[in-house]
């Protein structure tokens, strides 16, 4: 009888171990390693990989600055796997949840002097990615982007 | 990140090589801050050598830019801007708020 | 050899490629002479990519330096010299009748 | 018993055949390349190489303007040896011969109002090559140029 965790492997699933950061700033390059790393391996062109990069990049600051409310409060937990055409990366930590659905979007067509120079994160996000879904499962709050080929 | 600010006559250039995130764009500001700060408003962004800008290093841009334009006084054009990043400002919306320039001998040669 | 000519705000950028020669140096002195005939006299020449300058070569830069000159009104200076061509002009004792920039855009900003 | 002309090589000695150009300016770029071929060949570093290449440009734009009196009126006859330690130059014509000794040297140090645009092309042959030596034989004109190693 095969192992619970190896029954729920399909074909062309790879399985990559979850990497441990510290929730700080200078993570942040070492996570963008990784996601180069990831990209490559799912054979991204360098336009989509640089807004993998980006979306990654917002995630784990806005773990860092909202969920932690500041550096060295906690971890975040990096994950990637490829599922057929699709590069899945997921993200945790036990910081503050939230609810994304009652972030306004930011105003992008207005003069400079209305203009925001805040609320691009989650914005980029949803742009850079084909799907951005989060939950929090007791203190654990997992964030799950999706970027698909073509 | 590196930050190499070169004064001009006229204006200041500001070039940064590598990666601009939440870790390094504190260092961006303060160089865009010391500027200001010594009463000077024209401002060269290079990015030829940028890597990656996330919305940190966005925002300060955006600042920035805002005290810069105050009193018609300045403004902060980029430079160099490599196609990933353009894609990123363009997204951001920040594209009509920048004036950007191929190379930074048309961006100094501007002011 | 190729010539660049970029119109700036406060001064025009010459940009050389290639071999400046008796050959090729009638059109850099022709670039040269429309840019002060539009009553304009602050020129920078960019050798980052210049080859080879015979004397032909630097003639038109003296000849162009004097008209920029006169009146106080503007002056040639240069950028990206390579080290060969340095050697040609400290030969020639032109050091210290041009200012000599690392690059175009510290020279771009001198004016 | 060897051929008269075998009979004048030396060790050490590279023949090379003279190459006759157009006495026009667009021949200077190709003249250059030959300039190019020899210096690496005799093994000169950049700097020095350089040096030659002014030389000879200068030597050759002097017979076209000054020997011939302009373009398309005769021929320039171009010819290497690497002679040991010596890099031999020939530039042959037959326009307009001169005297080189009563050509005043050009006032570098002087100036910008005083400072003359021309006169520097026999002033930068003898800075750049260790000897320069000037003849003519019947209507033609031979400009010996040498440049040694070290
Ligand atoms: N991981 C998170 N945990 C808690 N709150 C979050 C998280 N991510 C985003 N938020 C909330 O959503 C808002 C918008 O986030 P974002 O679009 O990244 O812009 P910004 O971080 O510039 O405010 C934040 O101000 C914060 O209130
Ligand atoms: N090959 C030559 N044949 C005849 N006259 C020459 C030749 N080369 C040089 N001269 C004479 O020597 C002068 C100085 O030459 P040069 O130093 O090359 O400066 P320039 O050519 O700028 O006058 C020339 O003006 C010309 O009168």
């Amino acid at each position: 009888m095969p192992s619970p965790q190896l029954a729920t492997f399909k074909a062309g699933y790879t399985w990559v171990p979850t990497v441990k950061f510290p929730g700080r700033y200078d993570s942040l390059a070492k996570i963008a390693e990784l996601v180069h790393k990831a990209s490559q391996e799912f054979g991204l062109e360098p336009l989509a990989a640089y807004g993998v990069e980006t979306a990654v990049d917002e995630a784990c600051s806005n773990i860092i600055e909202h969920a932690y409310g500041g550096e060295g409060k906690g971890t975040i937990e990096f994950n990637y796997r490829i599922e057929g055409d699709s590069l899945v990366i997921t993200l945790q930590d036990d910081g503050k949840g939230f609810n994304p659905n009652k972030v306004p979007k930011p105003k992008i067509n207005v003069p400079l002097k209305q203009r925001q120079g805040n609320g691009l994160g989650l914005y980029f996000m949803h742009q850079w990615m084909d799907e951005v879904s989060y939950q929090s499962i007791g203190k654990t709050n997992i964030l799950t982007m999706i970027k698909r080929k073509g | 990140m590196e930050i190499l600010h070169n004064e001009l006559k006229r204006c200041d250039v500001i070039k940064i090589n590598g990666r601009v995130d939440s870790a390094t764009a504190p260092k961006f500001a303060e160089t865009a801050n010391e500027i200001v700060e010594a009463g000077r408003f024209r401002i060269v962004v290079d990015m030829d050598d940028v890597d990656f800008i996330s919305s940190a290093g966005l925002r300060v841009l955006i600042g920035t830019q805002k005290i810069c334009r105050r009193y018609n006084r300045g403004e902060v054009v980029l430079a160099n801007v490599p196609a990933t990043i353009m894609a990123s400002l363009e997204l951001a919306g920040f594209t009509p708020l920048f004036k950007i320039f191929n190379d930074a001998v048309a961006a100094v040669g501007n002011f």
